[in-house]
C-alpha cells in the first residue's frame, strides 16, 4: 500500500499505525480482513471485517427442498464437509423423529472421524507454515491425500461429498473400503509421531506458541469458543460425549484437555484428538453391524410443523442447526446454522490484544477458522 | 608487469566465475534439498533433473521487465542492489582457496591477495552491505518494505557484533589477522580450530545464519507478515542482484567459516598415518568440499526449523550470543596466555 | 440394498393451495408426566410472570418470555447455580410476516457443567428495538450484529451495532421473507445506456 | 608513481563527495555521499600505509556512525522541507567569504612550510606491518587515553539511550 | 612527481573548509552534523600525514581516538536531534532559537 514520501516516514511517529491485514493476505486462511491498530509492533486493537464470502446459504435453503440442501451444507465448511452433512441430516431426522439404521450410524461416525482427521491435518499444515515450518505442511497434506482418496472411493468426491441423506446414507460401503481405512488407521499414528518430532519440543516452535493467546476457561466459554480451542483452556465440553449423536455412545475415547489455554495447548489438544479419532474409527470398523443403510423415509420429506436445534462436534467446535418447519411446504421455513468458526473468530481480538503482528498470524492459525463457514 | 596485473586479473576472473556459477547452482540445490525433505521432486522440467534450471532462472530474471515505482527515488533505487552485491563479491579477494601451485611454469598462490588485516577487511566490507538493504527499503517508498528493511538492518547490526567477537577470539588463538596465516597456524597446531573453539563455532554459525537473513531468522522476507520484505518493489535484474547477493553472502560466510574453523585447504586427519593419502587430494578440493558441507547445513536448517519472532530474535542476539561470545573471548585470551 | 430413488423433482409451484400464512411454530405444551427441568420452578418463583409459556418438543425445552423480562430471565439463567447456563450457543431470529409482532428472537443456551440445553424466545415487532444480550454473554455480540444485518432488528444497548456480513452501505435486510429475490431484472439492461440509467432505476424500485 | 595517481583520484573523489554532502537536496542523498567520501578517505589511508586505520574507518565510521545518521534521517524526515524557514539575520554570503579566506590561509601555510622536499611519506618504521605498530602503541604508550576513550563511549551510549527513549 | 606532505595538508584543508561552509550555510541540523563529520575526517587526514612525516605511529593512534570521539559525538548529537524533533517537529536550526522547549 504505497503512501507518498512523507506519510511513509511518519510511520515512525509515536502515534498509532493502522495497517490492513487481508482480505488478500497469505496467512488469513481465506478472505478475512483484519484492521490492526499498532503501537510499533504491538497490537492495540483489532477490527475484524468479514462477509467477503457470504453466499446467503440460509436464504437459499428457503428455495430448496430438504434433499437439495445437503449440497449447500457441503460448501459451508469446505474443509470438513462430512461434518456439515451429518449435522444437517441429523437435525432433520430429529425434526421428523426418524429412526436411522445402526449400520448407517456407524458409517456416519467413521466418515465424521475421518473428516476430523483431514481437517486437523489442514489446520496443522497451514498453522505450522504460518510460523515458518514449511516441511510440516507438505507432510500433513500427504496424509490428507490418503483420507481424500478414501472419501473419493466412497462417494466420488474429494471435497464436497454430499455423502449423506435424511434418514441414512445414499449408498453402502464398497468392498475393500474398510480394509483401506484400517490400513490408513495403522499408518497415521506413526505419521503423527513424525510431526511431533518436528515440532513438539522444537525450541523455536515452543517460543512461538507458548503463552501466546492465553484465554481462561471462563472467558472462553463466555466469548463463545467451542471445540479444541475451548478444551485447551481446560473446559470439559465435547458434544460427542455430552450429547452423544450417531454411534458415539458405543465407543470409548478420551477428550484431551489443556491447562493454560495458550497456542501450544491448542496444538497438543488437536494432535491427541487425531489419535483418538483413529481409535474411534477402528472401534467403529470392528463393531460395524450389517443391515440397511437407509431408514424408512417418505418420498417427499415434509417434516411436521415445529422447530428444533441440534448440535454436533465438528472439527472446529459445536456446529448447530436450528430448523423451523411450517409443516406445509417442502422446504424449511427457516434454517439457521451455528458456525463454530464465526464464534471462535469472535475471540480473536481478545486473544491478540497486546501481542505482536507475528503472533496475530499464529493466532489466526490456532483458532482454526474456515471463511466459508464464517461468512456462510 | 605480468605479476602485478595479468595474474591477479586472471585469478579474479576465475574466482568471480566460480562464485557466480556456485551461486546459480546453490539456488537449484536449495530448491532440490527442500523438495527432498518435503517428499517432492523439486524443479525437474528444465534439463535432466532440472540441471539447467539456474540458467533458466537467470534468463528469466534478465528478460523480465524491470519495474520501478513512480514515487521511488530513482538514484537510490538503482544504487541499493549494487551496494548489496559489490561487498558480497569483493570479500573473496581475501579468502585463501589453497596454498600455491605451479601453473605453466610460474609459482601462483591460490588466493588473490594476502592482506595482513584480512579478517578485519571481511568484517568491514560486510558492514557496508547493510546500506543496500536500508536504502532498498527506503527507496521503494512504501510502508512494508520500509519496515522490513529496518528490521533487517537492526538484525544484521546486532548479530554482526556477536560474529566479530567470535572471530576476535579466533585471532587470539591463531595469533594473526591474515587468513592464510590462520590456516597455516591450524596446520602448525595440527588440529582444526573448531575443536579448540567449539563455542565460537556454534555462535559463528548462528550469527552467520542471522546475518544472511536465513533459516530461523529470515524475518525480513517472512511472507506471512511483511509480504515480501524489502525487495517487494524490485523485479527483473535488480531483484536478481538482491537474490544473487543473498546467496553470495551465504557462500562468503561458509567460506570464512571453513577457513577459520575447519582448516581451509588442509586435508583432514593429516596426523593419522594410514589416512595420509588424503593429503594427495589438492587443497582447494578440500576447501570447496567443506564449504559445500557448511552450505548444506544452511539448507537443511531452512527446510526444518520454524521462524523466530522479531523480539525473540533480538533477545537471542543481545542477551545470549553477545555475552557468550565475550566470555569465550576472555576465556580463549586467558588460555592463550597460560598455554 | 434399497437404492432410494432421488426425491421426486419439486412439483411446479403453480397452484399453491391457498393456506393461511403461518404465524409461528406450534410450541406444543410439555406432556404432564414429563419431569420439569430443575431450574423451571425457581425461575417462575424468582421472576413471577416472566415466563409466558413453556414448551417441550422432540427433546427440546423452550421458554417464551417478553422483551421486558428478556435480560432479567437470561441473567437469572446464567447466574443461578441450578440453571448455570454459562454458554450462549446461538442467537438468531425468525421472520413471521403474517404476525403483528413479526420477529421471533431465539437464543439457545447451554450449561457446560449440567450438560443441558434450553431455548428462550421473545416476539418483537418490526422497527421495535430488542434488548441486547451482550451484557450477559459477550458471545452474543456478533450474533446480534448478524441478526441486525439480516433482519433489521435494532438491539438497544449493543456496543457496536454494524452490519456483520453485508457491505456497510447495503440497502435492505436480505433474510426477511419479503426481500425481493431478483433485482430490477436483467432484462431491463439490454441496451448499454440502461446501464447509465441504472441508479434512477434502482431508486425507482423501492427496496426498504 | 602509483601513489601520485591514486592520490589525485582519491582527492578528487573526496572533495566532490564533500561538496555533494553539503549541497544535496535530500538528506538521504547527502548521507549516501558521506559514505562515499568516508570510503574514499579510507582508501587514502591505505595509500598512506595506514591500513589498520583504513579498515577501522570503514568498519566503525562507514559501517556504524553513518548508519546511525541514515536511521535518524529516515526517522526525522519532515513533512515540510527542512530549509523552508530562513532566519532574517542569516548571512550566507559572509559564511562563504569567511570559508574562502580560511582556505586561502591554510593553503599558504601548507605550501610555504612543507614544500621543501622532505623524505617521502613511505612509513617504513616497523617491519611487522602497520597493525602491529599501531597495536603496540595503543596498548603500551597510550593505554590511559584508550581506557578514557572507552569510558567516553560508554557515557555517550548511556546519554544517547536516555535522550532517544520514547517516554523520556 | 612525488607527493609531498604539502599536498596531503592542502587536501585536508580543503575538506575542512568544505565542512566549515556546510556548517555555516546549511540550516538542517543533521546536514550540519555531517559537515562536522567531514571536518573531523579532515583532521584525521592531517594527523596521518604528520604521523608518516615524523615516522611515529602515535599520529594514527590519535586518529583512532578522533574516530572514537566522533562516534560518541554522533550518538549523543543525534539523540538530541531526535528528542528535539519529537518536541518541536523540526530540525531547522533557524527555528530552534529558544533555549527551553
Amino acid at each position: 500500500m504505497t503512501t507518498n514520501r512523507d506519510t511513509a516516514t511518519s510511520a515512525f511517529d509515536t502515534d498509532e499505525l493502522v495497517i490492513n491485514m487481508g482480505p488478500q493476505h497469505p496467512s488469513t486462511h481465506g478472505v478475512l480482513r483484519l484492521v490492526l491498530r499498532l503501537d510499533g509492533e504491538r497490537v492495540i486493537d483489532m477490527d475484524v471485517v468479514i462477509g467477503y464470502l457470504h453466499r446467503g446459504v440460509e436464504k437459499l435453503t428457503e428455495q430448496r427442498d430438504y434433499t437439495q440442501i445437503v449440497l449447500l451444507t457441503d460448501r459451508m465448511d469446505y474443509v470438513a464437509a462430512a461434518s456439515n452433512n451429518l449435522g444437517y441430516v441429523e437435525t432433520v431426522e430429529k425434526l421428523m423423529s426418524l429412526e436411522v439404521p445402526k449400520r448407517a450410524q456407524y458409517i456416519r461416525t467413521v466418515l465424521a472421524e475421518l473428516q476430523r482427521i483431514a481437517s486437523h491435518l489442514v489446520w496443522l499444515g497451514t498453522h505450522a507454515m504460518d510460523i515458518g515450518a514449511v516441511t510440516v505442511f507438505l507432510y500433513c497434506l500427504r496424509e490428507r491425500e490418503l483420507v481424500l482418496d478414501l472419501f473419493e472411493e466412497y462417494c466420488g468426491a474429494r471435497l464436497t461429498y454430499n455423502a449423506m441423506r435424511v434418514g441414512g446414507l445414499p449408498m453402502d460401503l464398497s468392498t475393500g473400503w474398510e480394509a483401506k481405512v484400517r490400513a490408513f488407521c495403522d499408518l497415521l499414528p506413526g505419521k503423527i509421531d513424525d510431526y511431533e518430532t518436528l515440532l513438539t519440543n522444537n525450541r523455536i516452535w515452543l517460543e512461538r506458541t507458548k503463552d501466546v493467546g492465553v484465554i481462561s476457561g471462563a472467558d472462553a466459554t463466555a466469548i463463545g469458543l467451542t471445540g479444541p480451542a475451548l478444551r485447551a483452556s481446560g473446559v470439559r465440553r465435547d458434544v460427542r460425549k455430552d450429547e452423544p449423536y450417531a454411534a458415539y455412545k458405543d465407543f470409548d475415547f478420551e477428550v484431551p484437555l489443556g491447562t493454560r489455554g495458550d497456542t501450544y495447548d491448542r496444538y497438543t489438544v488437536r494432535l491427541i484428538e487425531m489419535r483418538q479419532s483413529v481409535r474411534i474409527v477402528q472401534q467403529a470398523l470392528d463393531g460395524m453391524p450389517d443391515g440397511p443403510v437407509m431408514g424408512k423415509v417418505p418420498r417427499l420429506i415434509k417434516p411436521p410443523a415445529g422447530e428444533t436445534y441440534h448440535a454436533i462436534e465438528s472439527p472446529k467446535g459445536e456446529l448447530g442447526y436450528f430448523i423451523v418447519s411450517d409443516g406445509q411446504s417442502l422446504s424449511p421455513y427457516r434454517l439457521r446454522v451455528r458456525p463454530p468458526s464465526l464464534c471462535n473468530l469472535q475471540a480473536l481480538p481478545q486473544l491478540a490484544r497486546g501481542h505482536l503482528v507475528a503472533d496475530v498470524v499464529a493466532l489466526i492459525g490456532t483458532i482454526d477458522i474456515v471463511l466459508g463457514e464464517v461468512d456462510r | 608487469m605480468i605479476d602485478m596485473v595479468v595474474i591477479p586479473v586472471f585469478k579474479m576472473l576465475v574466482v568471480i566465475t566460480a562464485v557466480l556459477s556456485a551461486v546459480a547452482y546453490m539456488v537449484l540445490l536449495e530448491r532440490k534439498v527442500q523438495a527432498w525433505v518435503q517428499v517432492r521432486l523439486g524443479p525437474m522440467r528444465v534439463g535432466p533433473h532440472g540441471v539447467l534450471q539456474p540458467i533458466a532462472d537467470v534468463l528469466k530474471l534478465i528478460t523480465k521487465e524491470d519495474v520501478r515505482p513512480a514515487s521511488a527515488d530513482r538514484f537510490l533505487f538503482t544504487l541499493a542492489p549494487i551496494l548489496v552485491v559489490v561487498p558480497a563479491l569483493i570479500v573473496f579477494a581475501v579468502v585463501p582457496f589453497g596454498t600455491s601451485t605451479t601453473m605453466f611454469g610460474k609459482e601462483i598462490s591460490l588466493y588473490i591477495t594476502d592482506l595482513d588485516i584480512g579478517l578485519l577487511y571481511i568484517v568491514s566490507v560486510a558492514s557496508i552491505g547493510l546500506y543496500g538493504l536500508i536504502l532498498g527499503g527506503w527507496a521503494s517508498n512504501s510502508k512494508y518494505p520500509l519496515l522490513s528493511s529496518l528490521r533487517a538492518s537492526a538484525q544484521i547490526v546486532s548479530y554482526e557484533v556477536a560474529v566479530t567477537m567470535t572471530l576476535v577470539s579466533l585471532i587470539v588463538t591463531a595469533g594473526s589477522l591474515s587468513l592464510v596465516e590462520i590456516v597455516k597456524a591450524q596446520e602448525a597446531h595440527g588440529v582444526w580450530y573448531v575443536f579448540i573453539q567449539p563455542v565460537a563455532f556454534v555462535i559463528f554459525v548462528i550469527g552467520a545464519l542471522a546475518e544472511t537473513n536465513r533459516a530461523p531468522f529470515d524475518l525480513p522476507e517472512a511472507e506471512q507478515e511483511l509480504v515480501g520484505g524489502f525487495h517487494t518493489e524490485y523485479s527483473g535484474m535488480r531483484f536478481a542482484l538482491f537474490f544473487l547477493a543473498e546467496y553470495t553472502n551465504m557462500i562468503v560466510v561458509s567460506a570464512v567459516g571453513v577457513t577459520m574453523f575447519l582448516g581451509g585447504w588442509l586435508a583432514p586427519f593429516s596426523s593419522v598415518s594410514w589416512l595420509a593419502w588424503l593429503g594427495l587430494v589438492p587443497g582447494w578440493v578440500w576447501f570447496s568440499l567443506k564449504t559445500f558441507l557448511l552450505l548444506s547445513l544452511f539448507l537443511w536448517i531452512r527446510a526444518t526449523l520454524p521462524r523466530y519472532r522479531y523480539d525473540q530474535l533480538m533477545r537471542l542476539g543481545w542477551k545470549v550470543l553477545i555475552p557468550l561470545a565475550l566470555v569465550n573471548l576472555a576465556v580463549s585470551a586467558v588460555l592463550k596466555v597460560l598455554l | 440394498m434399497a437404492d432410494p430413488t432421488p426425491a421426486a423433482p419439486r412439483p411446479a409451484p403453480a397452484a399453491e393451495k391457498k393456506v393461511a400464512a403461518p404465524t409461528g411454530p406450534p410450541d406444543p405444551p410439555p406432556p404432564d408426566d414429563l419431569a420439569r427441568p430443575a431450574y423451571l420452578e425457581p425461575l417462575t418463583a424468582a421472576l413471577p410472570g416472566a415466563i409466558v409459556h413453556t414448551s417441550y418438543w422432540v427433546g427440546d425445552w423452550t421458554l417464551i418470555t417478553t422483551s421486558e423480562h428478556w435480560v432479567a430471565v437470561l441473567t437469572w439463567l446464567r447466574d443461578d447455580p441450578r440453571a448455570a447456563f454459562d454458554a450462549c450457543a446461538d442467537l438468531t431470529a425468525v421472520d413471521w410476516p403474517a404476525r403483528e409482532q413479526r420477529f421471533d428472537i431465539v437464543i439457545t443456551l447451554y450449561a457446560t457443567t449440567r450438560r443441558e440445553r434450553v431455548r428462550v424466545k421473545i416476539r418483537v415487532a418490526d422497527q421495535q428495538a430488542a434488548p441486547t444480550a451482550c451484557g450477559v454473554w459477550p458471545s452474543a455480540n456478533w450474533l446480534e450484529r448478524e441478526v441486525f444485518d439480516m433482519y433489521g432488528i435494532p438491539f438497544a444497548g449493543h456496543p457496536d451495532l454494524r452490519r456483520l456480513l453485508m457491505p456497510d452501505e447495503w440497502q435492505g435486510h436480505p433474510q426477511r421473507k419479503d426481500y425481493p429475490l431478483e433485482g430490477p431484472g436483467e432484462l431491463v439492461l439490454e441496451a448499454p445506456d440502461d446501464w447509465i440509467a441504472m441508479p434512477e432505476l434502482r431508486r425507482g424500485v423501492e427496496i426498504e | 608513481m602509483g601513489t601520485a595517481i591514486a592520490f589525485y583520484i582519491l582527492a578528487a573523489l573526496i572533495l566532490t563527495g564533500g561538496v555533494l554532502v553539503i549541497t544535496a537536496k535530500s538528506a538521504v542523498h547527502s548521507v549516501v555521499w558521506l559514505v562515499g567520501t568516508i570510503i574514499a578517505i579510507a582508501a587514502l589511508y591505505v595509500v598512506q600505509h595506514a591500513e589498520f586505520l583504513a579498515v577501522i574507518q570503514v568498519l566503525v565510521y562507514a559501517g556504524g556512525i553513518v548508519v546511525l545518521y541514515l536511521f535518524v534521517v529516515m526517522l526525522v524526515n519532515l513533512k515540510r522541507p527542512a530549509e523552508a524557514i530562513v532566519h532574517p539575520q542569516r548571512r550566507e554570503r559572509t559564511g562563504l567569504l569567511l570559508g574562502g579566506a580560511l582556505l586561502a590561509q591554510f593553503a599558504a601555510v601548507a605550501f610555504y612550510a612543507f614544500n621543501s622536499p622532505q623524505v617521502g611519506t613511505a612509513a617504513t618504521y616497523s617491519a611487522r606491518g602497520n597493525v602491529e605498530a599501531v597495536a603496540r602503541a595503543l596498548y603500551v604508550e597510550y593505554l590511559v587515553p584508550f581506557e578514557v576513550a572507552s569510558v567516553l563511549l560508554l557515557v555517550a551510549m548511556v546519554g544517547a539511550i536516555v535522550l532517544a527513549r520514547r517516554d523520556a | 612527481m612525488t607527493i609531498t606532505p604539502g599536498h596531503w595538508l592542502a587536501l585536508s584543508a580543503a575538506l575542512f573548509t568544505i565542512g566549515l561552509i556546510g556548517v555555516l550555510v546549511r540550516r538542517n541540523l543533521i546536514i550540519i552534523f555531517m559537515a562536522i563529520e567531514l571536518m573531523l575526517n579532515a583532521g584525521n587526514i592531517a594527523l596521518v600525514t604528520f604521523s608518516n612525516l615524523h615516522q611515529q605511529v602515535s599520529g594514527q593512534v590519535f586518529a583512532l581516538f578522533v574516530i572514537a570521539v566522533a562516534a560518541a559525538e554522533a550518538a549523543v548529537g543525534l539523540g538530541i536531534v531526535l528528542a528535539l524533533y519529537r518536541n518541536k517537529e523540526t530540525v531547522n536550526i533557524d527555528e530552534i532559537t529558544v533555549m527551553r522547549w
